[in-house]
């Protein structure tokens, strides 16, 4: 992929480009100051930003959080992908520009058809919220570098509609072009929820987690890497915290080159 | 539907004509259906002595629900005052009992609203919309103090866990407190889950919410300032929840039947999730003079209160209300309890900016009346006057009963039957299968299966969750300051004698704060009982406040606010006396929390307090025996306090790795839980002079089991023994496997297997 | 085999947040002139053997003890024609029965 | 004033554990005799002005670009009578559109 660092600002101190990432709220969003918080602590610049602008200001990526954008009423992601913000972000993405989708916002992902396939309601019918185990398929996207691949992370899972799906063509070209980037590994539960048919949390096809455009820069996923990312709340581990290394690494590099 | 567009006066009057006052006036003789609004004859005849005519239908619809028990208070107000004159002098108490919520001072600049409300009923008519709505009003409530909402806490009560109506309420009800506390984006921290059949019938559905904000945003509910706007906002007001408002609006009582109009409503949390965000955006911006949420009795209350505190008058114009049913009454309106509204006080110069906030987040907000110099709440309708009232006498001056109460004949019968009698494990073999049986059994197995429905990382904020003994939060990332908060309640124990059941239930979440490392502050309570009119329901009631009273006095923990749940019964049979202690603490900074997990191998295993023959009331009695008599554990709270400064010492100085309090299921169930949770076995030895059965599930008050590194354990010692804190060398973190030296040997498989198994097995 | 389709609609009376936001969504999307949004739920039922009077009586009681929670929504049911394959079948033909 | 009915259910290819759901339970209730059971949504939508073709098209092109997911969903589009009251009206008279 192509990054074309619009970092131009650099942070006196360092001399390093001050790596801007834009964070969507739209209404119903939850996550948004949590994935603020984890991009300040890999050390970028969180730039918020709101549904209804159709400009992105002068970021690098975006990130669309988590949440229940407008209640996830009619389907996950559905009505948000309508809002002012994402005809940009549509826009933007298509010309490259990194893109990571987070739970609601892999939702709104595949909704805008920057990812193939949808994302239903759990296979259990219930909302799981876990310490779930991830093997890192593809580390080579945007949002991965700082992985390897087979790497085995744990991060928060927690939704209610998890399930991804997509035709069988879909997902063979899928795990073709290696675009599958995380998929659910083991079934460490004690939630005592009956397994699901595809031995995933939540019934999830190929126990397909997180997924990528052809060109790379658009990610989804369900967990939550923000919420992986200082040892005191959330899981109590990091693992979350390459994620924004990774984009932060990217553009450092692109600027350095 | 036929209803009169108009809204109909009180029967009798031409459906045409509106019952203005001037028209009550005019027509003393008119016959109101005050019974079937649920007033008392003495307490209609009052309402018309106070107004000096008969009341309009508008007015009965406010006197009638505004007086109705749930908004009153008028069983219990009498006894509840306790609260106040017993309370303990504490600086923490910013704002105390009569406010939506109480506000506690944690230092730093930071101030806690934390409350605990009961959605019962309308949780078991529909299970998810009815504790959905249980967590947005509880929420309304701690954004109505200014405070943003950072947790919820769900303390819930079932019938038999394997009656079959138990597994239609249970999945509704999580799935209800999880739609609506997920969608908010608020963590879910802890909770309780019991079955007992004495809640068949009538499940409690008891929702708290936790709010922080800085000392100078405390915002009271208070109309002040003549000229002041009354702005609505939030959703549209529609036709459910109205109850009796139906009959005063039909144009005979014979077509207003009952089911007309759904006591349940359906929530929506995402229009809730708006309301919390551009209020505190307002409130941020100092736009506000007084706050209000819409909850039961809906405007009636939220316009009298309002009044009611400030200087008395208000004039409100009921057409201005933004309607999703355009044929609703007035009577209906102001009864109506649409969910997701909020009513605020503004300057008038400062009403645009206030709008446009709402408009940002796509919230609908209306002027709909101000504040006027007289006494006088004034309400409007096509131009005519229909409500013309002192604010006061509907908001705060109800009737007040003093309810017979008598303590019952079967309590004497009920104590004597001794649990201490109860037959012992005969041997080994016995003992270990009553291990495996209390483990497995309902109330003591993991709540996993419902836990993990709920959102616990959001925010990213939450250093301890369920299943630890109290949820933690983190509330300044800079400092680490935090806060916890734990919920208890036992009703076998408060059955068998309802003032000490009180108590157990403030001491145990007292402890279960400071085994996690954080101070208790303060205290909340949800009381759930029968009906108030059987003299022995009302006995436990008083005694239960009484016991809760004196308990906080001597704990130093003020009671901030709470919820009176009454009418918990089927026919005859009451629930057990339910008192939930919520109780708020406070941790320097988080890192030093302590956890439950035994995570360590050679962890030195201490138990801290002591242990007597107490069966009475407990999990074993009623998992191996099913019996409940006798007397509940004893309470000593001046040794809850002391084991709460040596868990908070430890914590403080890093002498122990993990800490787990001793509750319901005694010792063994609460080193199942660390070991499990740490995945580490441990080896127990049964104490000189206290029996194996005694020592497992006794569940005598004020202990704790604790896991002291080598290192810490000459300090931590010798700290216990300078204080005078009783503490037993019981054992070490070792294996994989729960050992009791010369008794059984549990491997932990077979115990996990025993605890996870049970919930999900049920419910499936 | 036959269908018979239930569907359950939430009261008039009571808020159907779906429905509020679908509405709400249509303006931005450029779609005028559509008054009122109401979202419920649409059961298909497969039937073995004839659907008589009898077997819509006892599919009219699982639809008001089950399918539908009537404090707070109604319900229809109707028989429909045997369908090609689920989901898009033509609409309905006989309307078999209705609660309040 | 008409009414515009949206029903929208899974393709018959994706797993509906809803559906299952019901069904699975149906035995427990003592329900014999249904074969299968799939969930969807109905959409109800009260459109001002004459039902037309050309109204009729916009719906059916809201449906497949809002309503439904056709990555995962079948639509089916139909007018309705002029209802009573929202939730308990007759059944579908037209079958207006459909798509697979
Ligand atoms: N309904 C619930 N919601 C949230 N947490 C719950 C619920 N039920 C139980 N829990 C959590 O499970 C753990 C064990 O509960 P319990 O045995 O009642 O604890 P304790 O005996 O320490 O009070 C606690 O952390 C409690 O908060
Ligand atoms: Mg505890």
């Amino acid at each position: 992929m192509t990054v074309r660092p619009s970092a131009t600002a650099t942070d006196g101190s360092a001399g390093r480009p001050n790596v801007r990432i834009g964070v969507v709220t739209f209404p119903g969003s939850l996550d948004d100051r949590d994935t603020q918080r984890a991009i300040r602590l890999a050390g970028a610049e969180p730039v918020p930003l709101w549904h209804k602008d159709r400009s992105l200001g002068q970021v690098d990526a975006v990130v669309l959080p988590g949440g229940f954008s407008y209640g996830d009423y009619l389907r996950a992601g559905s009505i948000s992908r309508f809002s002012p913000v994402m005809g940009t972000v549509v826009e933007r993405a298509r010309e490259g520009m990194p893109v990571l989708g987070i739970c609601n916002g892999f939702q709104v992902l595949t909704e805008a058809h920057l990812l193939p396939g949808a994302m239903l309601g759990n296979e259990h019918l219930h909302f799981i919220c876990r310490d779930q185990k991830l093997r890192v398929e593809n580390a080579g996207t945007a949002w991965t570098t700082d992985y390897e691949a087979g790497q085995e992370i744990h991060i928060p899972l927690k939704n209610m509609d998890g399930r991804y799906v997509a035709d069988e063509r879909t997902l063979d070209m899928l795990e073709a072009e290696g675009r599958v980037v995380f998929r659910y590994a083991g079934d460490d539960d004690s939630t005592g929820y009956p397994p699901t048919e595809q031995a995933s949390p939540n019934g999830s096809l190929r126990r397909i987690a997180g997924i990528c455009n052809a060109e790379g820069n658009v990610v989804g996923l369900m967990p939550h890497p923000e919420h992986a990312t200082d040892p005191l709340v959330g899981t109590g581990r990091t693992d979350g915290l390459p994620f924004f290394t990774s984009i932060l690494r990217t553009f450092v590099e692109g600027a350095a080159a | 539907m036929s209803r009169t567009p108009s809204g109909a006066g009180s029967p009798g009057a031409a459906p045409s004509k509106l019952d203005t006052v001037e028209h009550a006036a005019a027509t003393p003789d008119i016959e109101q259906p005050w019974a079937e609004l649920g007033l008392k004859k003495d307490e209609y005849e009052r309402v018309r002595e106070v107004l000096g005519r008969r009341p309009t239908g508008a007015e009965l619809a406010m006197y009638s629900v505004m007086w109705s028990e749930h908004c009153s208070y008028k069983s219990s107000k009498k006894h509840l005052r306790q609260f106040g004159e017993k309370a303990p002098h504490s600086d923490a108490l910013l704002v105390g009992i009569g406010e939506n919520a109480g506000v506690v001072d944690i230092g730093q600049g930071y101030a806690v609203t934390f409350k605990v409300e009961s959605h019962n009923h309308p949780s078991y008519v529909e299970p998810y919309q009815g504790a959905a709505t249980g967590v947005g009003g509880i929420v309304r409530d701690i954004i109505a103090m200014g405070a943003r909402p950072v947790a919820v806490v769900d303390p819930l009560r079932f019938g038999a866990a394997d009656h079959p109506d138990t597994k239609r309420v249970l999945p509704g009800v999580v799935a209800g407190i999880g739609g609506y506390g997920n969608c908010l984006g608020l963590p879910n921290i802890g909770g309780e889950t019991v079955f007992d059949a004495c809640y068949q019938g009538n499940p409690l559905v008891n929702a708290g919410a936790i709010g922080v904000m800085r000392h100078d945003d405390i915002h009271l509910a208070k109309a002040s300032g003549a000229g002041n706007k009354v702005i609505l906002y939030g959703a549209r007001t529609g036709g459910d929840g109205i109850g009796g408002a139906s009959i005063l609006a039909s144009e005979t009582f014979d077509d207003a039947k009952p089911s007309k109009r759904p006591a349940v409503q359906v929530g929506d949390p995402f229009q809730e999730k708006l309301l919390i965000e551009c209020t505190l955006e307002a409130f941020a911006e100092k736009l506000v003079v007084g706050m209000q949420d819409l909850g039961a009795a809906g405007l009636s209350c939220a316009t009298s209160e309002l009044a009611s505190n400030g200087s008395g008058g208000m004039r409100v114009t009921l057409d201005d209300v933004p309607l999703r049913d355009s044929t609703l009454s007035p009577e209906e309106i102001l009864m109506s309890e649409s969910q997701e509204r909020m009513c605020a006080v503004v300057e008038p110069e400062k009403v645009a900016r206030f709008l446009e906030i709402c408009d940002k987040w796509d919230v609908i907000a209306t002027v709909i009346g101000e504040v006027t110099d007289g006494d006088r709440l004034e309400i409007y309708w096509h131009g005519e006057k229909i409500v013309d009232v002192d604010a006061r006498t509907v908001a705060h001056e109800g009737p007040v009963y003093d309810r017979p109460y008598r303590r019952p004949q079967w309590q004497d019968a009920l104590q004597a039957d001794d649990a201490n009698a109860l037959p012992r494990a005969a041997d080994s073999a016995e003992l270990r299968a009553q291990v495996l049986k209390l483990v497995a059994s309902p109330n003591q197995a993991s709540k996993a299966w419902i836990t993990s429905q709920y959102d616990h990382f959001v925010q990213g904020n939450t250093v301890l969750a369920q299943p630890e003994d109290s949820g933690m939060l983190r509330v300044d990332e800079e400092t680490g300051l935090g806060i916890a908060l734990a919920t208890d309640g036992n009703g076998r124990y408060t059955k068998l004698d309802p003032y000490t059941g009180a108590q157990l239930a403030l001491a145990e979440a007292y402890r279960n704060v400071a085994t996690t490392g954080a101070r208790p502050l303060a205290v909340s309570d949800c009381l759930n009982f029968g009906s108030p009119e059987d003299p022995a329901v009302m006995w436990q009631f008083t005694e239960a406040i009484r016991g809760l009273a004196d308990a906080c006095q001597v704990l130093g923990t003020p009671v901030t606010g709470g919820n009176v749940s009454l009418y918990n019964q089927t026919g005859e049979a009451a629930i057990h006396p339910t008192p939930v202690i919520a109780v708020l603490g406070v941790i320097d900074d988080v890192a030093r929390r302590t956890p439950s997990a035994f995570a360590e191998e050679g962890h030195q295993l201490y138990l801290l307090g002591e242990t007597a023959e107490e069966f009475g009331g407990s999990a074993w009695s009623q998992v191996v025996h099913d019996h409940l008599g006798g007397l509940p554990p004893k309470v000593d709270l001046e040794r809850e306090r002391l084991l709460a400064d040596v868990l908070i010492a430890a914590s403080r100085d890093g002498m122990i790795a993990a800490a787990h309090d001793l509750s319901d299921g005694g010792l063994i169930q609460a080193v199942t839980e660390s070991c499990l949770r740490g995945g580490r076995g441990a080896r127990l030895v049964v104490p000189a002079g206290l029996s194996a059965s005694t020592f497992l599930f006794s569940e005598s008050a004020g202990r704790a089991v604790v896991a002291v590194p080598r290192s810490e354990e000459a300090r931590f010692t010798g700290m216990c023994g300078a204080r005078g804190l009783p503490a037993a060398r019981i054992g070490v973190v070792d294996g994989d496997a729960v050992e009791v030296q010369g008794e059984f040997s549990l491997p932990l498989s077979e115990l996990r297997d025993a605890y996870e198994a049970t919930i999900p097995g049920l419910l499936a | 085999m036959a269908r018979v389709v239930v569907d359950v609609m939430l009261k008039p009376e009571i808020l159907d947040p779906q429905g509020q936001a679908v509405q709400r969504a249509l303006p931005r999307l450029g779609f005028e002139g559509i008054s009122d949004v109401r979202q419920g739920k649409r059961f298909e039922l497969e039937v073995d053997g004839p659907v008589d009077d009898a077997a819509l009586a006892r599919i009219r009681e699982l639809a008001e003890s089950f399918l539908a929670n009537t404090v707070i929504e109604n319900f229809d049911v109707k028989v429909e024609d045997l369908p090609g394959a689920p989901g898009d079948a033509p609409a309905a033909t006989v309307t078999a029965g209705e609660a309040k």
